[in-house]
């Protein structure tokens, strides 16, 4: 029951907001932050009360012996974190959106829509159910996309829909055969040995399939920094805080599980698209001008960590993994909430025009830089466990090629400078001069995510002892625990 | 075979008909020709065992019938057409892409 | 004090909170900032005395998986002590330094939010008894420095200076990230306790690459040769800040680091060759283009760099504690001089050498600590800097005697470009625009301490010895005896070539470009690194992203709907083409059937 | 007299249209549309009723259990159809004729998906054949006209296919051509001759369904004709159809045909690219929709090779039916409630502003044929899908579930239209649409209810489950 | 079985295909008509000697009492313009070759199965009711169905034919 509520609150919000949308426009944006909030609150005790349990696992939905519901619920500590990790952000979002004029009311519904299917993608234990959830999230960042997003919203919600849908298709093609050969559609009862063996690696890459578009790896990257540019500011910062993370959820849920050999052997081929997205991603957000796309593919860098970490597969690694996932979500969406705040206010992001903003808006400039060193790593902040981690562990089976992911660390240094040099520092430009700094809601935003960004880099444990008995009964499974 | 070999060169030909005839007039005919040769080998097929004759026999009617209403039709269909002065093939080739 | 005993982290924790609370009331604390920071190196100060005969160590878990964990340990060991005097002194000294200097500056508040992070993030890696939480302190006052370097964020310089800092250490700092890795994977842990007592067990190639990766972050952090280039630039950060960072503590992290991971350095005998010839190299290189600089910061910072240059050649040849020793006493001088620039600059308005002259008069205060400092840096015995650079010869010499020449002639330089720098600035004619004046006492005062330091410290060589646990060298008189004289004879040719007009000597003038300009290596590294890099990221993104992977995803689309454009043209509108496309398919299929059943 | 049981349904709706024609002498064309609304009603309940009590087999045509759910749909998707329409069917002179021949298009399709007899099929196939004609040429048109007339000449082409393929089984039979018979005779073996009897009656078939290559007549009928003729032919007319192609295959291959059924995994493929590809250039929303029909008979044909697994195409049928209807529906709310509309997806910019429900069903149905989760679509592609990938056919699987990804390039276009696109010129419709406003009503409430049936048929089986049906495939 | 019996079907498929190759070759309608008349008078003849006069006899009624007097009408409505214009032949050989494809195709797939080859006095009147009113009852009542429908969908298209 607890379960259901978890994903039916959001989506019961949605509906109230949309129906407040239609008599009273003014108050929508406090009733979906209202909702958010308490979806927050409820998650927060529900994984307190998860995580100090052992096993750290609940089930819900409909589970009664008769039952042939596809409405199984169940989380442990994969999932955890990234519920934790939606309804937060589903909070900021709702926040980063104060100000959203054109019909608040679909606007906000949508978003609490969103939140429910990407919540739901985790909480599922049903192999349709799961399915179903992973395609209707695409629905609302569709209409997101489209409805609010930018210039060349037409083309990027299309190629978002299109591209993910394609991979996503074939990934439902592995699972039929996953539940139809097997008989089995639970999908905490998907051990490793249940499938046939001669499917394993064929279903194994269809999995991939769609995994890989979602997360994204190169070169399946390229709907990613589009999508982000057009979007809306929550647009992107769900998108870069918890859509791109069902793409690593998933590998970890799905193909690691149940193909384990193919997994192994596939992991030289992960190590290297995951390594290549390290340097890759840097490099070409080296070369952006346009202040959304950098981060763009800066998220394409870093989600390379999680494929390297999982291509690692040693414990230690998979729980890097999902500290990575956990502190780029956080890092993010900081980012994208900030390039949001500043286009409200200068409408562009391209760095040739802006500069000198620690002069024109230090509250913003400062949490800007703030969030730019998290993005490049800095010890004590959320991006430096996991990738310290993955480093370390990735040495160990992938020896001196980690001196290439050591070259993707300079450039993360590179490309996160640069946009402090270009945003925030040099002469005051007097283009840029009179605009007001953030106000009460803005900073309601922003400063909760840098917070927790600290907290994470400080007390990481607080996420990896929660993943610490999944990824050791993985990695077992993969050979490498 | 002799039958066979007929029925199927009916059947050929009267395709030929439709397929290159410019009068709709003219294709229209040719589906007759067509239908003919097909009913013949249905005819050809039944007629043997005594059994099948009879029912052969009806199902031919049958045919037939429905061959008449579908003749009525397209005939129908034509005079709609003659009406706005399209007869040929070549008068109706708007509706396309 | 025992509280200080038990629990050294005080040391971070302290400057770290202060730093919050500044930061939290930016727009409140006004000028008491200055005392409330000051609180941070203070505490440092008193865990460092009270640590000294044997501090405490300890650990929190970080990360834990399965059996395998991360720890981050504090150990206030001898070495740590040391190293937390030096930075309690001179971050006070210079905290107190700057309420005179930074008066009235925009972001005065945030300025000494930075310095006390700093002396935290310092603090935390001198700390450190695991290679994790030294990586942290190690990048957190890399960061720091990036911070105040462009503290005045708005002149482009700055920036530029703070940036090119930022990234140049990084490379070290990825280099150390690798050596980690390596010995997390041979030993398993990250404790140095344990990474340094399996040190001797390691095979010889890891313990080497290891080791070199070490290395190869100490030679960022320490800007020694060829990754020194930043630390000239970084001149443009506040004077104080200079003082601090980038002449008594941060660079001389690197000296620290190897110092403490020396046992790693005892087994890998290709590492102490690389760090002997990089110190070698960088000291006298360092050394010819502080002689050919006009700025006056510019010429502390290419001494500085030469000088960490000595110490890595006393690394190099295993002479440890007299690099710490060096590292003290150097600490002391150059905070000194850069201090006393700062207080000349403040009075004089101008840093470039050609505007100064005849500042002893207006600011004889001063002057009269520069000239300690200078004194000490030349080595001109009894000053601090005498013994410590005697000490570094002469392991050097002994081990390695063509390095031993090569320091013989950087001392010779050092003691050269002293010489000028001080005449230019402090005697002949004043050639500055404005009357110069000399400073409040809130200057004053930190250099007189550090100038006492910078005289006496010398004798301190022997107690700081004992605190390592070695015995120190006895002065070796012919030794000395050289570098004093040549010292001597490097002062006066130095003093006599000093000419204030822009020009250098015609005869010399390329070689004076060339050297002014750092031997070019500047100019390397934009040329074959930056910019080949920056025009990859273009064509990656051009080229390989937009026209290549982006241009497959959109050309396949494309195609499907002029595939789909040139399928709607079947439907031509002929009638009897669509029978005959049906009649056509009826014919296959039957003739499929016929196959499949043959 | 049982064996007259399984004609009930289908005489009602025949019933119904004879009323219809009667009432059109009296030019009420009110009174005919309710008549064959409630007959066509009547007959899905006596066909539900027929399916309630199983057992009742006629000879040559079936009833009770699954063979009765399609009759019912059939005339049920008529009913549904002719009210969605009603507005045009009440205001237009031609109005009740459309009526009287749609009643009987849905009784033909009921009688084609009972038929149990191949000369049944093909009388009651020709039935269909002839409503369709004159639905068409109903459009009014030129156009309608010339459509019709090219359809009707193909359709002779597939008659003669037809005749020829029933002398081939009535030969090889010996006087019975039920399903059954056949079956007792493939089961000893399929020849060239039996072979060819059937793929040209499944051709006959496949012309009815418009799968590739015989499928030139859609694209043509479906634009010219009047949207309620078209909501019928795409809907009912073709649930029968598709009905009848699983049991007759079933018959055929359920024995000995293995690899002869591979010829419907040609045509399933054809259909699936062709379709998918085709539609893709399509600037009017009607044609748009007939190209993309052919596409989902590909979809559907991908589950007819599955043997007793075939089941799952019924509900694919029904549910597709459903949505086609919906979808024609839909074109003719939307042009009642904007005279002005081109017919053109372009021409839908804006929709969401001037009429939220009619958007909100758009994209309900748009995102249910792309076969989304959470719309009825998504059940009918994955219980396909499903037993095609684990019943050997995982390539057919495959080219779907890609087909399905590109149908979003033109489905999702017509919600782009719709919601995100700016409209050309500023709206003066608003003011039309207030007048249009009560001419549109019905057909907007229609269309309305069927995407919240869509939508709930989506979510519901997430709790209820498909038990049934999964069984039907894990076995 | 009798020389003149073979004759006779050579005689009568001589006569069908004289006037198939009337219908795709004449171009004038009028004649064009008189061949498909003698075509539908032959199969009529085709199916007498089969044995099946009773379908023979019905042909001829249907066909050329009913279905022929409907095309000349229509002839009769179209006027004389139709060979006014040159006739264009396309894709002749396509056709050719799909049409000869179609008629091979059969021929070979049914090579294996030979129609009978000499009447059998099976279908007598008598049995052939006996069929219609016995297990082809159904379809019958349902032929009964498609005619009407062909009457409905005939006057809806010629009725409908009026407006825009």
């Amino acid at each position: 029951m607890t379960l259901t509520l978890l994903a039916l609150i959001p989506l019961g919000g949605a509906a109230l907001v949309w129906v407040t949308g239609r008599f009273r426009p003014a108050t929508v944006r406090v009733a979906a932050l209202v909702v958010a909030l308490i979806q927050l609150a409820f998650t927060c005790v529900l994984a307190v009360t998860v995580a100090t349990h052992t096993p750290a696992t609940m089930t819900g939905g409909l589970t009664s012996a008769a039952s042939t519901s596809f409405w199984l619920l169940r989380v442990d500590g994969l999932a955890l974190p990234l519920i934790v990790l939606t309804s937060l952000l589903g909070v900021i979002a709702v926040l980063a959106s104060w100000r959203v004029e054109l019909r608040p009311g679909a606007h906000f519904a949508l978003l609490l829509g969103l939140q429910a299917a990407v919540t739901l993608v985790f909480l599922a234990d049903h192999l349709v159910l799961f399915y179903a959830a992973w395609e209707a999230v695409l629905i609302p960042m569709f209409f997101l996309i489209g409805g609010w997003g930018h210039e060349g919203r037409r083309h990027a919600a299309m190629k978002f829909f299109i591209y993910t849908f394609a991979g996503s298709a074939l990934m439902l093609i592995g699972l039929l055969l996953v539940g139809f050969t097997t008989g089995e559609l639970r999908i905490s009862a998907l051990s490793s040995g249940i499938l046939d063996p001669t499917l394993r690696t064929l279903v194994f890459w269809l999995l991939v399939a769609g995994f890989a578009v979602k997360v994204p790896i190169v070169p399946f990257h390229t709907w990613l920094p589009e999508a982000h540019v057009e979007a809306p500011t929550a647009g992107s910062i769900m998108l870069a805080g918890v859509l791109l993370k069902m793409g690593g959820y998933g590998l970890l849920r799905f193909a690691l599980p149940l193909a384990p050999e193919a997994a192994h052997a596939a992991a030289p081929v992960f190590a290297t698209l995951g390594i290549i997205g390290i340097v890759y991603g840097a490099v070409v957000a080296l070369a952006q001008t346009d202040l959304k796309r950098l981060v763009a593919y800066s998220s394409i860098a870093h989600m390379g960590f999680v494929v390297l970490a999982i291509a690692t597969g040693s414990p230690l690694a998979l729980a890097a993994a999902m500290l990575v996932m956990v502190a780029h979500g956080l890092t993010s969406a900081l980012l994208f909430l900030l390039v949001g705040q500043l286009y409200e206010r200068t409408h562009t992001r391209s760095l040739a025009r802006l500069g000198g903003l620690l002069a024109t808006l230090p509250v913003w400039a400062t949490i800007f830089v703030f969030a730019s060193l998290a993005s490049l790593g800095l010890p004590g902040l959320a991006g430096f466990p996991g990738e310290l981690v993955t480093f370390l562990e990735g040495f160990a089976s992938w020896g001196w090629w980690m001196v290439a992911v050591a070259l993707g660390v300079v450039l993360a240094g590179a490309y996160s400078l640069r946009a402090i040099r270009e945003v925030a520092q040099g002469p005051e430009k007097p283009e840029w001069a009179g605009l007001r700094d953030l106000d009460l809601i803005e900073l309601a935003a922003a400063v909760p995510l840098a917070l927790l960004i600290v907290v994470m880099g400080v007390w990481p444990s607080v996420v990896s002892g929660v993943m610490d008995p999944v990824a050791r009964a993985l990695s077992a499974l993969v050979g490498r625990g | 075979m002799n039958t066979l070999v007929l029925s199927c060169a009916l059947v050929a030909a009267g395709l030929y008909g439709v397929l290159t005839r410019r009068d709709l007039v003219a294709v229209l005919a040719s589906i007759e020709v067509m239908l003919g040769g097909a009913s013949l080998l249905l005819v050809a097929y039944a007629a043997p065992g005594v059994a099948t004759a009879a029912a052969g026999q009806g199902y031919a009617l049958l045919v037939l019938a429905v061959g008449a209403a579908e003749a009525a039709v397209g005939i129908a269909l034509l005079v709609s057409l003659i009406r706005r002065g399209r007869t040929r093939s070549e008068d109706i080739t708007e509706v396309r892409g | 004090m025992s509280v200080l005993h038990e629990m050294p982290y005080l040391a971070v924790l302290v400057p770290l909170a202060l730093a919050v609370v500044l930061a939290a009331g930016v727009r409140f604390w006004g000028n008491a900032a200055a005392w409330i920071a000051l609180l941070g190196p203070l505490t440092g100060l008193a865990v460092g005395i009270a640590s000294i005969g044997g501090g405490t160590a300890g650990t929190f878990t970080w990360i834990r998986v399965g059996q395998t964990v991360l720890r981050l340990g504090y150990d206030a060991n001898a070495l740590t002590v040391v190293m937390l005097l030096v930075v309690g002194v001179v971050a006070s000294c210079v905290m107190v330094f700057s309420i005179g200097y930074m008066h009235g500056e925009k972001g005065y508040v945030r300025y000494y939010a930075l310095l006390s992070l700093f002396t935290a993030a310092m603090a935390a890696l001198v700390l450190a008894a695991d290679l994790v939480s030294l990586f942290v302190g190690w990048e957190l006052v890399g960061a720091c420095s990036f911070l105040l370097i462009g503290f005045w964020y708005a002149k482009p310089s700055a920036a530029e200076a703070a940036r090119k800092a930022f990234m140049v250490t990084r490379i070290g700092d990825a280099a150390m990230l690798l050596g980690m890795a390596v010995l997390w994977n041979a030993t398993g842990t990250l404790e140095l306790s344990a990474v340094l007592g399996k040190a001797a067990t390691l095979a010889p190639g890891v313990a080497t690459a290891a080791a070199i990766c070490v290395l190869l972050g100490a030679v960022g952090k320490s800007a020694q040769f060829p990754l020194h280039i930043w630390l000239p630039d970084a001149m443009e950060g506040p004077t104080p800040v200079s003082a601090l960072i980038h002449a008594a503590t941060m660079v001389a992290a690197g000296v620290f680091l190897i110092a403490r991971v020396w046992p790693l350095f005892e087994v890998a005998p290709a590492a102490r060759g690389l760090a002997l010839t990089l110190g070698t190299i960088t000291a006298l290189g360092a050394a010819t283009v502080a002689l050919a600089q006009r700025d006056i910061k510019k010429v502390l910072a290419w001494s500085t760099i030469s000088q960490l240059g000595f110490m890595f050649a006393a690394l190099g040849v295993g002479a440890w504690p007299v690099a710490i020793f060096h590292l003290v006493t150097h600490a002391a001088f150059k905070a000194l001089l850069f201090l006393s620039a700062g207080s000349v600059i403040h009075g004089s308005g101008t840093q470039d050498l050609a505007e100064m002259g005849g500042l002893a008069k207006k600011m004889p205060l001063t002057a009269a600590c520069w000239i300690a400092g200078v004194v000490s840096l030349a080595g001109i015995p009894p000053a601090a800097g005498f013994f410590s650079k005697d000490e570094v010869v002469a392991s050097v010499l002994h081990a390695a005697p063509w390095a031993g020449v090569a320091l013989f002639a950087a001392s010779a330089l050092t003691a050269a470009y002293a010489a000028r720098a001080t005449r230019l600035a402090f005697f002949g004619e004043p050639r500055g625009a404005k009357p110069a004046h000399e400073s409040p006492w809130t200057m004053i005062a930190p250099l007189a301490l550090l100038a006492v330091g910078a005289l006496g410290l010398g004798f301190a060589g022997a107690p700081l010895a004992a605190l390592l646990g070695h015995e120190a060298e006895p002065l070796s008189v012919p030794i000395a005896a050289t570098a004093v004289s040549l010292a001597l004879v490097g002062a006066f040719l130095g003093w006599r070539s000093a000419r204030p007009e822009a020009s250098a000597d015609p005869r010399f003038a390329a070689l004076t470009r060339a050297a002014y300009s750092g031997w070019g290596v500047d100019a390397f590294a934009d040329r074959f690194v930056v910019r080949p890099a920056t025009a990859l990221a273009r064509m990656a993104d051009a080229m390989g992203d937009r026209l290549a992977i982006d241009g497959l995803a959109e050309g396949v689309a494309t195609m499907a709907s002029r595939v789909g454009g040139l399928l709607a043209e079947i439907q031509s509108g002929d009638g009897q083409w669509y029978a005959a496309l049906m009649a056509t398919g009826v014919v296959v299929l039957a003739a499929a059937a016929v196959w499949l059943v043959r | 007299m049982e064996q007259f049981l399984p004609f009930a349904p289908a005489m009602f709706g025949v019933a119904g249209a004879v009323l219809a024609m009667a009432f059109d002498a009296w030019e009420s064309r009110l009174s005919a549309l309710v008549a064959a609304v409630t007959l066509l009603t009547l007959g899905a309940l006596a066909a539900g009723w027929t399916a309630m009590a199983t057992g009742l087999a006629g000879q040559v045509l079936r009833s009770g259990g699954t063979f009765s759910i399609a009759p019912a749909v059939c005339l049920l998707l008529g009913a549904v159809a002719l009210l969605g329409c009603s507005g045009s069917l009440v205001s237009d002179r031609t109005g009740s004729r459309i009526v009287a021949l749609g009643a009987l298009t849905a009784s033909a399709s009921a009688l084609v998906a009972a038929s149990a007899d191949v000369g049944m099929l093909f009388l009651s196939v020709e039935m269909l054949a002839l409503c369709g004609y004159g639905l068409v040429a109903l459009g009014g048109t030129d156009r309608a006209r010339e459509a019709a007339m090219k359809w009707f000449v193909q359709g002779s082409v597939a008659t003669v296919v037809f005749v020829i393929g029933t002398a081939v089984l009535l030969g090889r039979t010996g006087g019975s051509m039920r399903y059954d018979a056949i079956a007792k005779l493939a089961a000893t073996g399929l020849d060239g001759p039996m072979a060819v009897g059937f793929v040209l009656v499944l051709s006959a078939l496949a012309f009815k369904l418009g799968a590739f290559p015989l499928h030139s007549w859609m694209p043509d009928a479906y634009e010219t004709a009047p949207p309620a003729a078209a909501a019928i032919m795409a809907s009912a007319g073709k649930v029968g159809p598709i009905a009848a192609t699983v049991w007759l295959s079933l018959a055929v291959t359920a024995a000995a045909g293995e690899r002869l059924i591979r010829v419907v995994a040609i045509l399933a493929i054809c259909s699936i690219v062709f379709g998918n590809l085709a539609a893709l250039r399509q600037n009017s929303l009607a044609r748009m929709l007939a190209y993309s029909g052919i596409a989902q008979v590909g979809y559907a044909l991908v589950g007819v090779p599955m043997g007793v697994r075939s089941a799952s195409v019924l509900v694919f049928a029904v549910l597709y039916g459903l949505t086609a209807a919906a979808s024609f529906i839909l074109v003719e709310a939307i042009r009642r409630f904007d005279p002005s509309w081109d017919g053109t997806i372009r021409g839908l910019a804006g929709l969401s502003r001037r009429s939220p429900a009619l958007a909100a069903s758009l994209a309900a149905i748009m995102f249910s044929l792309t076969g989304i989760p959470l719309t009825a679509g998504f059940w009918g592609k994955f219980l396909i899908f499903a037993g095609a990938s684990v019943g050997g056919y995982l390539w057919l699987a495959i080219a779907g579930v890609l087909g399905s990804v590109v149908s979003f390039g033109y489905y999702g276009a017509a919600i782009r239209s719709a919601y995100i696109d700016e409209p050309q010129e500023p709206e003066i419709v608003g003011s039309v649409a207030e007048e249009v406003g009560p001419r549109a009503r019905v057909a907007v409430a229609t269309v309305s209810v069927l995407a919240v049936l869509i939508v709930i048929l989506g979510t519901a089986p997430m709790v209820s489950g498909l038990a049934p049906v999964l069984n039907a495939l894990l076995k | 079985m009798s020389v003149s019996v073979t004759l006779l079907w050579w005689g009568l498929a001589a006569l069908t295909v004289a006037g198939a190759v009337a219908v795709l070759l004449v171009r004038e309608m009028m004649r064009l008509m008189l061949g498909l008349g003698v075509f539908l008078v032959g199969i009529a003849g085709m199916y007498a000697w089969y044995g099946f006069g009773l379908l023979g006899v019905a042909e001829v009624f249907v066909y050329v009492g009913g279905v022929l007097v409907l095309f000349l009408l229509a002839i009769t409505a179209m006027g004389r313009d139709s060979e006014s214009r040159a006739i264009v032949r396309r894709f002749d050989i396509g056709a050719a070759t799909v049409s000869v494809g179609l008629g091979a195709v059969l021929v070979l797939a049914l090579g294996g199965m030979l129609p009978g080859t000499s009447p059998v006095a099976g279908a007598t009147v008598e049995r052939t009711a006996d069929a219609l009113l016995g297990t082809l009852l159904p379809q019958f009542e349902i032929a009964g169905v498609v005619l009407l429908v062909g009457l409905v969908a005939a006057l809806a298209i010629v009725g409908g034919g009026e407006e825009k």
